[in-house]
């Protein structure tokens, strides 16, 4: 698409450096990237002290992969920057898509996160009830701490995103294909997840053992029976989030005979995956009485922690409600 | 919530570093990996007006918050949650993880279970190390600390060893995290993890490949020491760097052993030596409160580990102060040997080369994480050949009802935590996390601002200063808040030393590709 | 002495209006409110009505969607038990609903907030009164505020903390 | 569960016949209540007729009271019964009705949550305890005693909250339950007179007498009432009734008396002694061995 | 997740508004000269106009030259409930050449303007619900109607007189008909009358011709003792299960000679007859009554011996001889049949006056209801037409009294609209056999019909006396010595001022109708629904009063509310003429709401299989994809709405249409 080799970036926002390792894990296949694109920046570039990166020209990067969700303002002010100097923005993993798991942090406030680390624990000595301060002097020495925000975000939530990269983490193989169709010369439609648009049960090892007609009478925890290292886990009553999340993994986690968690995220048809999984499973219950319905959805002990287990911030909600604090200007009524 | 504007930092703008540099009276140097949040360490130097390193503050700006929002979770959840705290090492929060939910539902899992979990565990640790050695910390001894930045990475070290081992290195690490894809699931955030066993057993062609990459990978390791050996132990150079007093503290020594004191990842109860290597305490994981405890300081996100008894002194070594070190060189310290035949002869290599037990040099960590990655390789060896393994009675069902459990495992980086309270129903109701790293964190605090002092003074920084300073850090292979690591050389630094009105007079920068600017 | 206007519950300028999303079936529900509509049985305007085919099509995500664009309130009408126009599209609704019942009060959404009445085609009053009592009871809990959807993407009020 | 007891000023007064018994009753058959303390009047007859409002008041400070510690209100006089049902349903009805009580209330620091549900003895009797209990605690059976079942305007009417409004039953079979038997009785909820006699008394009387008569044609040794303004109508009327028709002479009972009797209680400790007509020589030959 | 934009749509989107004033319906409460005025403002939109009657012709031009002269693409009416006129606008979009389906109407009619007061906020709503049209209208797509062929055929459900008629019609057209009743003889309660009014003229001879001509028609199947127990597909095509109960008789070999009854063991009969409602008794093998239609015995297994203790000498058997009609061992049997369209006319039942105790009947034997009356006084009847009371008496004083079960807040509100004219003519006929006094009771006296209230003012020069006002009581205390002995009626004669005590002999009930037992049962198994009093709802009470909302079913006789002989007759008619028309134009169009699976996004997790009540959805092996069939599925959208990958999409209800609707009244100011 551009005639010199394309110059990549990587950057990490609130992750845990497994999308990094995924990259990584290209292995041998590392070295074809490499002579393909120029990684200017692995896993972050110059020395950009924000004048340095505003020095930039704009979209002077071809693309960005961006990994990681915003938690911090410092994560956001540099999701701006990168946003105005790169070409493509690239989410790259389920917490720059959706939210990840540090996203379930959305069912809490700030400050009970603060208290529960640094004053809670029983191994924490803390009678001062010290918390970390963005700002501090230490006898006359001032240290800085990035601000910790009320709410986890989703990249495009805070900038524009042309493309998306599933997975926690994403497979090498994933990511290859997208970087694959990122340096072909049609570039997908803005706003593409680079991975394929059916849900998982479509290369899913078990498909054929799932019944004609799924339907449900209990939900089963997985410590509560021996998994059948065979059959569907649907049909065994383990809540697999497979029927509602984008294939793309190859179903690894059935193929470790634990049921799929949804970290690829919803089809491009849905808007949020946990209502989708609800709905689908919810309908599919026996019982027509309310008693009876409320009895077997109750053998989901967590439904919330389930159906968003890597989407809360990318929700339709994307957070608890905060009492009194309002989340958005009131609108006028 | 209004008091959250006491709690609350600020956002950091331009405005907050003006009034920083304002009232600071002090000249202020910040080498920064800057904006990379994520298990960065930040560092702060301050010079007096004579220019000499006054105090220097090493700063992790993340969090992420895992114990509160695990709350309400399901039990069973966490070994698959918790391994989110790090990508790198996931297998080492979730093995942590599910021995806590074996304490939680008291169950003990069949023997292939726990042989299985041990495989995929032995097999994560070799790769770990060996992606330390050859990708992260080796570099600086094997291409050298003073050779150009731009060749001190993964490319160097194989232009150093050669093309062929270089592809050795890339294909033995794919092998090993192939296997723990196959017997775990995935490699990064495995889901094998189970109360009471594994989630699936060994098939018996699964095991042959455990085998024949077993093999591999104690070839491997041998190579490797050789490698350390002929590259570092054999330059005198480098030998004298390691020895040196910057990069040595005396302090105290945590790691996990087997009944004989042995080193052991899996399981164990935890030890710790004195800084003269006494045997201080030896305690089973349930009783971990009793030993370690956690002080918060307000300039940074993560929280210092200390031993309880004896107390936090603030930033200070020796036998008086609680401050403790795990990892490869403490693990080996806390030890009275290795469980396997080879790795044991490199422990005794490693502690006679470098004048007996225990060892204070932070630079070691690098020489006794190859030690474990062979130690690492035969037990993988050991455990790919026991017949038993492919045994497929892999769960105990527990019946137990939840309350409370406890695991601890040594992670690459050294003793990792996971402590969970439930409700009758198995939901998460209290989470404590001690990650490998905090730990390490107040030692990791003084080795760099030991580093500082030694290697700065005035305005006019050399510039090796800026990777040595680094390599003080690396060492440890820090993770803090478990999160990840830096690639050596392509760690950008920057020391930027200001007048007391906190105009910039110098600035130093190093770039990616390692070439240094000065403007 | 008695005030038996039914028009008690119209609304007036000073008091906070709730906005409430209802999808009514075609078939139950919907003819419920035109019959009321017929009998000029007078009603809390807050309401707005999204016509459905069946109360099995409401899916979740339209509750949401409805929450998050700032409704204070879903309503869902379906027929009875027993007399869906599909057979049995209502417990469908039914089941959907209890789950996401749940999953609103984890998300600090109260329960009377979303509301699923069974509703016949000759139920007119049912309408009047059902909607009535729901206005009420979310005019008593206050707006909900929840349009994070329209929210600025550098959204600053999280920083205030 | 302990019910709410809410006497009334008749049970204090004509009515004492009812009270002990009915509280005989109740002891008899373990139903454990409360007298609301500091009750007031029920707001019944002269409140209504002048000042509505005020009567649902004084009703729902009543049945304020009550609520604190229990769910349920027991009102035994058919008055009382019927203006806290009827209070109940205004307040629930008519939101500017609600308005004044809540302040009415407010200004002596109490508030009406209506959680109580409003009992009268027979309901109780009948779907609590339930005849079949009653019946294994019969200790003096009535022998076939044949009784008019007498409920009279204001337990049916207009609020049928426990039994039929034209042909309410519940009498008949609490007390069939304790060997008594009910006769027909068409005229079970016609109008006492009691009210009329204030002011139309021949009316009143003419009544009376019906009642009367009709149940002595169809077989009735006594008229068993759940009214005290009933009872003492048609006890204490019977004789100048009888004297512009032709004379009757029948016991006029509280259903609570009969019950009691049957369940052993001492005929001097139920106000048995008080009747006008005497109810001894009945017992006697109906070989009724009651204490 | 990508920002959706707030209006999405192709942007040559061109949106004409038009706001209906209804007269003074809408316009009276909504400001509908704002709301036009607000449209215009909207995005997409081209033109907005407010008329006053949309849906006039000048009103429907008005948009037809618009989507000309403005080249409009889509159309929002703002006006009545979509189940009005949503067709009227469609044909307009199809004359003008657009879609008929990238219309969106608004109700701002039943939903705001009739329901609101204030005007302002009617306003406001209005507002909303059209901005929310204007963003679902420019995502509409155009869409086909399907046509799907007719099966000519008409299942006719219910004997009685409604049936009756219904099927000779359809018959007579020369189409299929089944008749199915549930008795064993077709008739209903017209069979049980004497008389019918104002003409008096008996009821049995005007019916039984049609009943018999039932039994012969050569297009009408007639299935008795039978009863509908399934009902799958859709108009033009429903597939209808029946059950044949046992008669344990051979229809086809029974000739009706009756010897069988003769010959009976019984010698006397024992059960009480339901046909004479318990008047009289009859045997275990009977005939419903002499001009029963089929001329068929039936057997009433709880009281025959044989049946009981198999111990009986069967003379019944003997006395068949070589027809060998009696067959103890017949078993229940069931039959498909496939039709296009239904009419139901189930009829009624009489109130039950037990529920009303004041009235007395059940307490005292000479309280009769007027149903009872009509056995009583038919030739045919238990007495052979006397007026002999059950305790043996004939009535010198008989007391009729109206609205039994009728216009009571105790027990029905409605009133029953054939009391009145039955009482008169019961009165008329009670006279006529018995010269008793007779009272009648009424309310109010309502004889509208032709030659109704000339049989009123017949009656009056009868000399049957009427007292108007409501009865207390029927009771048998006496206050005069007249009264001993007598059932004393009491009630305030509200034209004198006083209470009437009034003794009588006999005491006749003129109870009021009352939806069937089952009528529940019924309309939930024809998927149509009741009104709150528990009749069929009509589709429209004045526009549509035989169909239902389920096409293809229609409703006829008293099952849709209380009616007289000949506006059952005359509804019967008017169904049988609707059903004529569906079925004589051969195809019927079917709303396009259909989903449809998304092939190559579905990923064959079968979630959506046991949704569906059709049986419309089935996996495919080879492709491993869901697939719907479309003339199966009848839109009702569960399966899109359970789809976990959004890979089902339903016609004119597409998820995107519906999110834009909702964010369309929500994104005020």
């Amino acid at each position: 698409m551009i005639p010199c080799k394309p110059k990549v970036a990587f950057y990490w926002c609130a992750s845990c450096g497994g999308c990094e390792e995924a990259v990584v894990d290209l292995a041998e296949a590392i070295l074809d990237v490499v002579a393909k694109v120029d990684i200017v920046f692995w896993p972050v570039a110059m020395d950009f002290k924000r004048k340095d990166i505003e020095s930039m020209a704009a979209g002077s990067i071809t693309a960005t992969f961006l990994n990681g969700s915003i938690r911090t303002s410092e994560q956001e002010e540099m999701a701006h920057l990168l946003r105005s100097k790169s070409q493509l923005l690239v989410a790259l993993g389920s917490c720059s898509h959706l939210g990840g798991i540090p996203g379930l942090a959305n069912l809490f406030d700030r400050t009970s996160i603060l208290r529960e680390v640094y004053i809670q624990p029983p191994s924490t000595v803390n009678t001062g009830g010290t918390l970390p301060q963005a700002h501090y002097q230490d006898n006359g020495h001032s240290l800085e701490l990035p601000v910790f925000h009320e709410t986890v975000r989703s990249l495009d939530q805070v900038v524009d995103v042309d493309y998306y990269i599933p997975g926690c983490p994403p497979t090498p193989k994933t990511f290859a294909a997208a970087l694959q169709t990122l340096l072909s010369h049609q570039l997908p439609e803005k706003g593409s997840v680079l991975a394929p648009d059916c849900a998982l049960c479509d290369e899913c090892p078990r498909k054929d053992t799932k019944p004609e007609k799924p339907v449900f009478s209990e939900f089963k925890r997985p410590q509560q029976m021996l998994v059948d290292e065979q059959k569907c886990l649907l049909a065994q009553g383990f809540l697999c989030m497979g029927p509602a999340t984008r294939a793309g993994c190859e179903a690894l986690c059935v193929r470790g005979n634990m049921p799929c968690t949804g970290c690829y995220g919803p089809t491009s048809r849905v808007r949020d995956q946990g209502a989708k999984i609800l709905s689908c499973l919810a309908a599919l219950l026996e019982s027509k009485d309310e008693q009876e319905i409320d009895r077997v959805l109750g053998t989901i002990p967590d439904p919330v922690g389930t159906f968003y287990r890597y989407a809360l911030p990318g929700s339709l909600l994307r957070r608890k409600k905060l009492d009194g604090v309002p989340q958005a200007p009131l609108a006028p009524r | 919530m209004p008091d959250q504007n006491q709690e609350a930092p600020p956002s950091i703008s331009q405005g907050g570093n003006a009034q920083a540099s304002n009232v600071s009276v002090r000249t202020h140097i910040t080498i920064d990996p800057i904006t990379r949040l994520e298990g960065h360490g930040k560092i702060e130097i301050f010079l007096d007006d004579a220019g000499a390193v006054q105090r220097a503050y090493f700063q992790v700006p993340e969090l992420r918050g895992f114990e509160k929002f695990v709350q309400g979770r399901p039990a069973e959840e966490m070994p698959q949650i918790t391994s989110r705290i790090c990508g790198v090492c996931p297998t080492a929060h979730h093995m942590a993880a599910t021995k806590a939910l074996d304490d939680l539902y008291k169950v003990d899992p069949p023997p292939a279970a726990k042989m299985i979990r041990e495989l995929i565990y032995s097999t994560f640790i070799a790769e770990d190390h060996a992606l330390h050695f050859y990708f992260l910390g080796g570099p600086d001894f094997v291409v050298g600390p003073n050779a150009p930045a731009a060749d001190r990475n993964v490319l160097g070290v194989i232009a150093k060893v050669g093309i062929e081992t270089g592809k050795k290195v890339i294909t033995m690490r794919r092998r090993l995290r192939e296997l723990v894809a196959l017997a775990g699931g995935k490699a990064a955030h495995p889901v094998f993890g189970l109360p009471g066993g594994v989630a699936k057993h060994i098939t018996s062609e699964a095991q042959k490949q455990f085998q024949e990459v077993a093999d591999e990978a104690v070839d491997f390791a041998q190579f490797t020491l050789q490698l350390f050996e002929e590259v570092v132990l054999k330059n005198s150079d480098y030998v004298s760097l390691i020895l040196s007093d910057a990069y040595t503290h005396r302090t105290y020594y945590m790691g996990m052993v087997d009944s004989q004191n042995r080193v052991n990842f899996y399981d164990g109860l935890i030890r710790v030596v004195t800084p003269e290597g006494k045997e201080w305490k030896k305690f089973a994981s349930q009783k971990y409160l009793e030993h370690i405890a956690e002080h918060v300081e307000p300039w940074s996100y993560v929280k210092f580990c200390y031993l309880k008894s004896v107390g936090w002194k603030g930033f200070t070594e020796g036998e008086g102060s609680g401050i403790y070190s795990v990892a490869p060189l403490a693990r080996l310290n806390a030890s009275d040997g290795m469980a396997t035949p080879l790795a044991q002869k490199a422990y005794d290599a490693f502690f006679s080369t470098l004048g007996g037990k225990p060892v204070h040099h932070t630079l070691a960590n690098h020489w006794a994480r190859l030690v474990e990655l062979l130690y690492a390789a035969e037990r993988m060896k050991e455990l790919a050949a026991d017949p038993e393994l492919t045994d497929d009675n892999i769960r105990v069902l527990p019946t137990e009802k939840p309350k409370e459990g406890i695991g601890i495992v040594e992670a690459p980086r050294g003793t990792l935590i996971h402590h969970y309270q439930t409700d009758e129903n198995g939901l998460i109701e209290k989470a404590n996390l001690i990650v490998a790293t905090q730990n390490n964190a107040a030692r990791i605090a003084m080795s760099v601002e030991k580093a500082a002092k030694k290697l700065i003074s005035g305005a006019n920084v050399p510039e090796g200063v800026l990777n040595q300073i680094e390599m003080a850090f690396r060492a440890y292979d820090p993770c803090n808040g478990c999160a990840t690591h830096s690639l050596p050389g392509s760690m950008p630094l920057l020391v930027r030393v200001r007048n007391q009105s906190g105009n910039t007079l110098t600035t130093l920068r190093r770039d990616c590709n390692g070439s240094v600017h000065r403007d | 002495m008695l005030n038996r206007d039914p028009r008690a519950s119209e609304i007036s300028q000073d008091r906070f209006e709730p906005r409430i999303v209802a999808f009514f079936c075609n078939w139950c529900t919907y003819l419920a409110a035109d019959l009321a509509g017929t009998s000029r049985l007078k009603y809390a305007p807050n309401i707005r009505v999204v016509r459905l085919m069946c109360s099995g099509r409401v899916d979740p995500q339209f509750v949401l969607d409805a929450f998050a664009h700032g409704a204070d309130g879903v309503f869902i009408g379906g027929c009875h038990p027993g007399d869906c126009h599909y057979q049995e599209g209502n417990y469908k609704a039914l089941r959907r609903y209890r789950l996401l019942k749940r999953v609103l009060k984890d998300m600090g959404i109260e329960e009377e907030r979303f509301r699923l009445e069974w509703i016949s085609a000759a139920e007119a009053d049912r309408v009047r009164s059902a909607i009535n009592q729901m206005v009420e009871k979310v005019r008593e809990l206050g707006p909900l505020n929840l349009q994070v959807k329209d929210a600025p993407k550098a959204s600053t009020e999280e920083v205030c903390v | 569960m302990r019910y709410a007891y809410y006497p009334g000023c008749s049970l204090r007064g004509t009515g004492r016949s009812y009270e002990e018994s009915l509280l005989a009753v109740f002891r008899a058959l373990d139903v454990e209540i409360d007298e609301i303390d500091d009750w007031n009047c029920c707001g019944a007859t002269t409140y209504m007729s002048v000042d509505e409002l005020t009567s649902y008041a004084l009703a729902s400070r009543n049945m304020a009271l009550a609520e604190r510690g229990h769910s349920e209100i027991i009102a035994p006089c058919a008055a009382c019964y019927l203006v806290l049902n009827k209070t109940q349903h205004y307040i629930r009805e008519y939101p500017s009705i609600k308005i004044v009580v809540t302040r009415a209330l407010e200004t002596i620091g109490l508030e009406y949550h209506d959680r109580i549900r409003v009992r009268h003895p027979l309901d109780v009797l009948l779907n609590d305890v339930k005849p079949e209990n009653i019946a294994a605690k019969v200790k003096v059976p009535l022998n076939g005693l044949k009784f008019a079942p007498y409920y009279g305007c204001q337990i049916v009417r207009p609020y049928s909250t426990f039994d039929d409004q034209r042909d309410p039953t519940s009498m008949e079979r609490l007390l069939e339950a304790c060997g008594a038997k009910a006769v027909h009785y068409p005229l079970k909820t016609l109008c006492c007179g009691g009210s009329q006699k204030g002011t139309l008394p021949e009316v009143g009387l003419d009544l009376v007498h019906y009642l009367l008569k009709e149940a002595q044609k169809n077989g009735a040794e006594v008229v068993a009432t759940v009214c005290p303004l009933c009872q003492f109508n048609l006890e204490s009327f019977q004789k100048e009734a009888g004297e512009r028709h032709d004379e009757t002479s029948l016991p006029v009972l509280y259903f609570t008396q009969l019950m009691a009797l049957a369940l052993g209680a001492p005929a001097h400790t139920i106000g048995l002694q008080r009747g006008f007509v005497p109810i001894e020589p009945l017992l006697t030959t109906k070989e009724i061995a009651y204490a | 997740m990508p920002e959706i934009p707030s209006v999405s749509g192709p942007e040559d989107v061109r949106i004409g508004v038009y706001v209906c004033h209804c007269g003074t319906n809408i316009a009276g409460t909504v400001d509908v000269k704002a709301l036009a005025s607000y449209a215009a403002c909207l995005p997409h939109v081209a033109v907005s106009r407010e008329y006053k009657y949309m849906c006039s012709d000048p009103g429907q031009a008005l948009i037809e030259v618009d989507i000309a002269e403005h080249d409009l693409n889509r159309i929002v009416v703002a006006s009545c409930s979509p189940l009005l006129h949503e067709a009227t606008f469609r044909r307009v979009l199809a004359r003008a050449g657009l879609n008929p389906f990238l219309l969106q109407m608004v109700n701002i009619r039943e939903h705001v303007s009739w329901v609101h007061s204030d005007r302002k906020t009617a306003t406001e709503k209005a507002k909303d619900l059209v901005r929310a049209a204007v963003r679902r209208v420019s995502l509409h797509k155009p869409l086909e109607k399907r046509r799907v062929p007719i099966n000519p055929s008409v299942l006719v459900v219910g004997g009685g007189i409604a049936g009756i008629h219904a099927a000779l019609k359809l018959a007579d057209a020369g189409k299929q008909v089944y008749l199915v009743e549930r008795e064993p003889t077709i008739g209903g309660h017209m069979a049980m009358f004497d008389k019918t009014f104002p003409t008096l003229d008996c009821a049995a001879c005007i019916l039984t011709p049609k009943m018999t001509a039932v039994g012969s028609h050569p297009n009408i199947k007639l299935y008795t003792y039978s009863e509908v127990v399934k009902v799958d597909g859709y108009v033009g095509n429903y597939k209808v299960r029946i059950k044949h109960k046992p008669r344990y008789v051979n229809e086809d070999l029974c000739i009706g000679c009756q010897e069988c009854i003769t010959a009976c063991v019984y010698k006397e009969g024992k059960t009480p007859d339901e046909f004479n409602l318990g008047l009289s008794k009859r045997k275990p093998i009977y005939l419903a009554f002499p001009q029963a239609v089929p001329q068929k015995v039936v057997i009433d297994r709880d009281t025959c011996i044989e049946f009981k203790s198999g111990k009986c000498k069967k003379t019944c058997i003997e006395a068949c001889g070589e027809r060998l009609a009696i067959d103890f061992k017949q078993k229940e049997t069931f039959e498909e049949i496939e039709i296009g369209a239904i009419i139901l006319a189930t009829g009624f039942k009489t109130f039950a006056p037990e529920r009303n105790p004041s009235c007395g009947y059940g307490q005292y034997p000479n309280v009769y209801t007027s149903l009872e009356v009509e056995r009583l006084i038919n030739a045919s009847g238990p007495t052979g037409g006397e007026v002999i009371l059950r305790d043996g008496k004939r009535p010198t004083s008989v007391g009729i009294i109206h609205c039994i079960g009728s216009r009571d807040a105790n027990s029905n509100r409605w009133c029953s609209k054939v009391c009145c004219m039955y009482s008169l003519k019961l009165a008329h006929l009670i006279k006529e056999h018995t010269g008793a006094e007779v009272f009648n009771f009424y309310i109010d006296m309502r004889t509208p019909g032709k030659g109704y209230e000339e049989f009123y003012d017949r009656l009056l020069d009868e000399g049957v006396h009427f007292v108007r006002g409501r009865v207390a009581d029927v009771s048998d205390w006496a206050v005069h010595p007249s009264e001993e002995g007598k059932l004393v009626i009491r009630a305030e004669d509200t034209l004198a001022g006083f209470v009437r005590r009034i003794p009588v002999d006999m005491v006749v009930l003129s109870v009021g109708l009352e939806p069937q037992t089952d009528a529940q049962d019924v309309r939930r198994l024809f998927n149509i629904s009741c009104s709150s009093e528990g009749w069929f709802l009509e589709r429209h009470p004045k526009l549509a009063p035989v169909s239902t909302f389920t096409e293809g079913i229609y409703i006829a006789g008293a099952c849709q509310g209380p009616k007289d002989i000949p506006d059952s007759v005359a509804q019967a008619g008017a169904a049988a003429a609707e059903a004529l028309a569906l079925i004589d134009a051969q195809s019927v169009e079917l709303e396009p709401y259909t989903a449809a699976i998304l092939e190559q996004d579905c990923s064959g997790c079968k979630s959506c299989i046991p949704l569906c009540p059709y049986q419309a959805i089935t996996f495919v092996d080879e492709k491993k994809k869901a697939y719907i069939n479309e003339v199966l599925c009848k839109g009702c959208g569960t399966c899109v709405a359970g789809c976990p990958s959004g890979s089902i999409q339903q016609n004119f209800f597409e998820d995107d249409q519906i999110f834009e609707e909702i964010e369309g009244v929500l994104a005020y100011a």
